[in-house]
């Protein structure tokens, strides 16, 4: 249970999430841009705000290599699982 | 009763039938070797008094031999069936003068669509018949497969021919049969209970016999 | 020492060095726990994309049938109770067993909260006519697809993957309360976690940072997109 | 500090006071709740076996009333005539015991449980609470799915493989709350065998004695292990697949719902088992393609094996008996499977008695065997007696023999075309003929169960009457045999220290072709855990 890290300033990391939400709601319905567009930079908010909290409240930033690559090895899978899905309804 | 593959009653049947016994040289080799060598084995490595086993950490060379040989098979096994299976069910593998049927599948029958003398499906001549396919042999057929409740598939054994039939998708699937006479058409994907009778007659005409019972057909006396 | 002694010390704390990944047993658990649950939502919204994509037709256009504004609020409330969980964490790191507790217990009651709002949502949104069926008829909603401002075809779809989804989060949510109000009275009100010993705490953190990154997805995918 | 000493110790330093419902009943000690899999899992066993003979008799004798059949109601047999829509909830309800509820469990929950903690050398799981949970939502689950059987619409009929949106619709199966009970009982398993994962895999990560380096683990448990993360990753989405079955069922969503935009081929979950579902052909190629890949390491096992038994000094005892028909039978089934996977011929033989063969071979051959091998091999460590070792070869060679009659025929009624699931193959003009093997199957079928018998009596009378079996009756290297027979509560007083490998037979080193894990020989270095962790 050691700490040797220098702990994150959370409330910081809080802020930063408060401001992406509200960036992500005004975006999805104040911004005039194309349906695409919002659909990606809505994702890329998504993504960053949830690698905030992975990385910082989860502490991933700070652990040991082996259980780092334990956390991540099922998102590889989830994303080919989600993928061979689409695939089938793409051609 | 036959101890074999039945009858080739469609283009196909050539092939797959050849691709089997390919198969079954392959594995009957493996089966060979690997039953004949456990028998030896056991007879000749059985426990006697006074004997202690070999002791070895094992032999990386035999590792790669039995691992190159089984691998370097298999894939060249992969490549001739993909080859195949283009053939077959490969999204241009449908012949473009095929002769159009569609077929709608329900629990538990078959309504088979015949596009009329004008030959082509979605016209005012077009007439359904239930449970009974006629197909002119020598020529593709494609099928315009259909379903109204649950998954069913096409299966004709003569033909070497399956498709499954699902709902809410539209699949195409040919084949020409080859040798008129008459056959079965089954259910073979498990649909409820009425499953095991959800069957259909298939009459493979000569093209002149074909043509004759379009007319008869499309003028109304047809089928049962 | 009898082996009964020696079984329990090696699941407990003060956690010996284990051969393994010098993680203790609860930690490691919980994160294999979380593998298997990344794979449990991965399939609901795997699902949810696949539909989309082959629905045939338009998916209702987002803030005609959710009620943004409040779950904005509710998600807002949700990164507020990460940032007290793990304030907690922190302050039992630092040995400080009161301020520990005021952060758990304020972690549980927005927790609490959020479930409440979503139930609050879940008898409005059924009130309107919308259902994990689809749209009720003869309801407000069923006028809306009806005057073509909802499109017929995928609100079955709409109403199946957004209930599901949400209600499986819910769910987590509700889990995550409970087990953190148990640890709260029996644990850390009588005084068990201590500077040298707060797995507990840690562990029950790691799956409520979990909840509350599905929810930072599904809000996007679900009431955004 | 010799073996012999510490485990004397523990059986003389311990007594065990936890009154007897939390020492057999609710019990959290790894062995106990292994011991209750088998039960449990035997009993499914044989469940499924009694539904098998009864599709049998129906195959081998179409509308015949079936001996016995008298005693089922009116909506399954009447006048003991089995009603189609009986037949497919055996068929259905057959497929799930055997794997789900037997085979699964008979090779996990039991061996996972009672091995892992006694192979690695540790006291217990990590979580042994979780882990008596994990027992018994499984416990749940297979009566929840006992008990579909008995509701008035029957049991769950769309195959064991559920395909929507058959399964997902009650107008389409027929069957509703049966339908209902099979999702259910499939979500508490998945639950059980997460929770149960989640153990062997921390426990496995974390717990390993002194000296139990990775490369020294056994076998088994690296196939456990692997086995539980496969499971941890799989699983869930099978879980997700059945919850949202389940809501298709009872919510009226619209998951596998092909009218309301919902798709029926969501629930196949992709692979090798859908070549002519219509999917894109291009993924049947590489599907096809990653199917034979995956048969080398099969190929390499095999040779493995055979490499095992080359140059040894093999005793035939029961265990070795049937783990050298495992190989050989599990041969046959993979073998058989080649012929799916190419995909031209799984045209033609999808869905046919062909498959059926393949599977008996690989789970019966693959499974069964195994476990008529390891039963008897750990019964002692379970029990403290021996299964009886003439009536094990009598049970043996029947039951090879007939198992073989039963199922090698299937491969020729699949190359005639002979479908699967269909209630009564005299329907069609083609599969006439075929009927006289049928009936050879039926009686070959009858006959293996009877066998069972012998197996079952051996079972019992063992228990009770077996010869003591002292702690190494098989002379093996593993840990587990340097405990007493039963293995104590708690298992060691003191974790045993790991100097090799499990497989050290007929080292040079010493005199006896066997060597044990935690034996200590001149010249074995200590682990360097074990200064760290005393
Ligand atoms: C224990 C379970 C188990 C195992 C191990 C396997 C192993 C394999 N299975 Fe099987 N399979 C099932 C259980 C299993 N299967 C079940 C239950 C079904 C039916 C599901 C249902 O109800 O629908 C099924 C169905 C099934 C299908 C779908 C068929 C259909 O419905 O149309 C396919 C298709 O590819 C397939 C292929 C294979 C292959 C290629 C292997 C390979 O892994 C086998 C590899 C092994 C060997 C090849 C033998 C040893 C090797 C050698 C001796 C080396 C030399 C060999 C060569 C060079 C060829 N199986
Ligand atoms: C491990 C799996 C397993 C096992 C062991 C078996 C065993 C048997 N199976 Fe099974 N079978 C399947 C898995 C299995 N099956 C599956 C997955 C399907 C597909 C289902 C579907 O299509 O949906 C299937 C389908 C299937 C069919 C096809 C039905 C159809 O398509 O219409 C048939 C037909 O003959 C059949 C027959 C038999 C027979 C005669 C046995 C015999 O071997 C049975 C012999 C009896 C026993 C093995 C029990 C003995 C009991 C004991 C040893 C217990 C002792 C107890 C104590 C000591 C307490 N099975
Ligand atoms: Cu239609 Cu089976
Ligand atoms: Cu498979």
């Amino acid at each position: 249970m050691e700490t040797a890290h220098k702990r994150p300033n959370y409330i910081l990391i809080w802020v930063y999430l408060a401001v992406l939400t509200a960036a992500e709601l005004g975006l999805a319905f104040e911004l005039p841009i194309s349906r695409n567009w919002k659909l990606i930079l809505l994702l890329f908010l998504a993504v960053w705000k949830a690698a905030l909290v992975g990385l910082f409240f989860m502490h991933l930033k700070f652990e040991r290599w082996n259980l780092r690559i334990m956390a991540v090895i099922p998102l590889p899978l989830a994303v080919i699982f989600i993928l061979a899905g689409m695939s089938e309804h793409i051609w | 009763m036959s101890w074999w593959l039945p009858l080739k009653g469609s283009t196909f049947a050539g092939e797959i039938d050849g691709l089997f016994i390919a198969i079954l040289v392959i594995t009957g080799i493996a089966f060979v070797i690997v039953e004949a060598g456990l028998i030896w084995f056991v007879v000749r490595y059985r426990a006697r008094p006074g004997r202690k086993a070999f002791y070895t950490h094992g032999s990386t060379r035999a590792e790669v031999i039995w691992t190159a040989i089984p691998a370097v098979t298999m894939v060249a096994l992969g490549l001739v069936s993909n080859h195949y299976w283009v053939q077959i069910k490969g999204r241009n593998s449908i012949p473009p003068n095929a002769y159009p049927i569609g077929i709608h599948a329900k629990q538990f029958e078959w309504q088979v669509t015949y596009p009329g003398p004008d030959g082509k499906l979605g016209t005012a001549d077009d007439f359904t018949v239930r449970n009974q396919l006629h197909v002119p042999a020598g020529r593709p057929i494609v099928l315009a497969l259909s379903s109204e409740d649950v998954i069913h598939s096409f299966f004709v054994p003569q033909f070497r021919v399956r498709q499954d039939v699902v709902p809410g998708m539209d699949i195409k699937a040919w084949f020409q049969a080859t040798v008129p006479g008459t056959y079965e058409l089954g259910c073979s994907q498990l649909c409820g209970l009425g499953h095991y009778r959800m069957r259909a007659q298939v009459f493979v005409h000569t093209p002149e016999e074909y043509d004759a019972w379009m007319k008869r057909a499309a003028q109304g006396e047809a089928s049962e | 020492m009898t082996h009964a002694a020696a079984t329990v010390d090696q699941m407990r704390p003060p956690y010996p060095a284990e051969r393994g990944l010098d993680v203790y047993n609860t930690k490691l658990g919980m994160w294999v726990f979380l593998a298997s649950e990344v794979m449990f939502f991965a399939a609901l919204i795997g699902t949810y994309i696949i539909l989309r994509f082959g629905a045939p037709g338009e998916w209702a256009r987002p803030g005609i049938v959710l009620n943004i504004k409040i779950t904005a609020f509710n998600t807002f409330l949700l990164i507020c109770s990460s940032v007290s969980m793990v304030k907690a964490y922190a302050a039992i790191q630092d040995g400080d067993p009161k301020k520990m507790r005021f952060w758990l217990l304020l972690t549980i009651l927005g927790g609490a909260t959020f479930v409440g709002i979503q139930i609050y949502e879940y008898i409005h949104l059924i009130e309107h006519g919308f259902v994990p069926s689809g749209v009720r008829e003869g309801s407000e909603l069923a006028e809306l697809v009806a005057k073509g401002t909802l499109p017929a075809a995928t609100m079955g779809l709409y109403g199946s993957t957004f209930f599901t989804m949400t209600g499986f989060h819910g769910f987590h949510v509700t889990c995550g309360v409970i087990s953190m109000t148990y640890l709260y009275l029996t644990k850390a009100l009588p005084g068990k976690y201590t500077k040298q010993s707060y797995g507990g705490i840690e562990t029950v953190g790691l799956y409520w940072h979990f909840v509350d990154l599905v929810w930072i997805i599904l809000f996007t995918i679900v009431y955004l997109i | 500090m010799t073996t012999v000493a510490a485990t004397a110790q523990v059986a003389h330093g311990h007594h065990d006071d936890r009154p007897f419902i939390r020492k057999y009943i609710f019990s959290t000690d790894h062995k106990i709740i292994g011991i209750q899999f088998l039960f449990v899992s035997l009993f499914f066993l044989l469940v499924g076996g009694l539904l098998a003979m009864q599709m049998r008799w129906q195959l081998g004798f179409p509308g015949k009333p079936m001996p016995g059949g008298g005693i089922l109601p009116e909506t399954m047999a009447p006048g003991g005539v089995i009603l189609p829509e009986y037949y497919i909830q055996l068929v259905t309800m057959h497929g799930t015991f055997m794997v789900f509820f037997a085979i699964m469990p008979l090779l996990v929950g039991v061996y996972a449980n009672f091995l892992i903690p006694l192979k690695i050398g540790t006291h217990d799981m990590a979580f042994p609470r979780i882990n008596m949970w994990s027992f018994w939502s499984a416990f749940a689950a297979g009566l929840v799915m006992l008990a579909s059987l008995f509701v008035p619409e029957g049991a769950a009929r769309a195959g064991w493989t559920m395909y929507a949106p058959l399964s997902a619709r009650h107008d389409y199966s027929g069957a509703e709350l049966g339908q209902e009970l099979w999702s259910i009982s499939i979500v508490l398993l998945g639950l059980s065998s997460i929770l149960g994962s989640l153990n062997y895999i921390t426990t496995v990560i974390n717990n390993r004695a002194p000296g139990m380096t990775w490369f020294r683990m056994p076998l088994s448990v690296w196939a456990l292990f692997i086995t539980a993360i496969l499971g941890i990753l799989a699983l869930p989405v099978l879980s997700g697949a059945a919850i949202m079955l389940l809501f298709d069922q009872i919510l009226g969503t619209h998951f596998f719902d092909p009218p309301a935009g919902g798709q029926a081929l969501l629930w196949q979950q992709w692979g090798h088992h859908m070549f002519v579902s219509g999917m894109n052909p291009t993924l049947g190629s590489s599907f096809m393609v990653s199917t034979l890949v995956i048969a080398v390491p099969s190929a390499v096992k095999t040779f493995n094996w055979m490499g095992t038994m080359w140059r040894g000094n093999l005793r035939f005892t029961v265990p070795m008996l049937n783990a050298v028909a495992f190989v050989a039978m599990f041969v046959i089934g993979g073998l058989s499977g080649i012929y799916m996977a190419a995909t031209p011929v799984d045209m033609f033989i999808h869905d046919t008695y062909f498959i059926v063969a393949h599977l008996h071979y690989v789970l019966f051959g693959g499974s069964l065997f195994a476990l008529f091998g390891a039963i008897p091999f750990w019964f002692p460590k379970m029990f403290g007696r021996l299964m009886s070792e003439p009536w094990g070869k009598i049970h043996f060679w029947l039951t090879f023999v007939f198992y073989n009659c039963t199922f090698f025929p299937m491969h020729i009624l699949g190359m005639a075309g002979h479908m699967r699931r269909i209630y009564d193959p005299t329907q069609y003009d083609f599969l006439k003929p075929y009927q006289p093997m049928n009936e050879f199957i039926s009686i070959s079928a009858f006959l293996l169960f009877a066998t069972q018998i012998i197996f079952f009596v051996n079972f019992w009378w063992s228990l009770k009457k077996g010869k003591p079996a002292g702690l190494n009756p098989w002379q093996d290297n593993g840990l587990e045999w340097t405990l007493p027979s039963p293995a104590p509560h708690g298992n060691w007083e003191r974790v045993p220290t790991v100097y090799r490998g499990p497989y050290e037979f007929s080292s040079p080193q010493v005199p006896e072709d066997y060597l044990p894990q935690t034996r200590k020989l001149p010249g074995d270095r200590e682990p360097a855990a074990v200064s760290a962790a005393h």
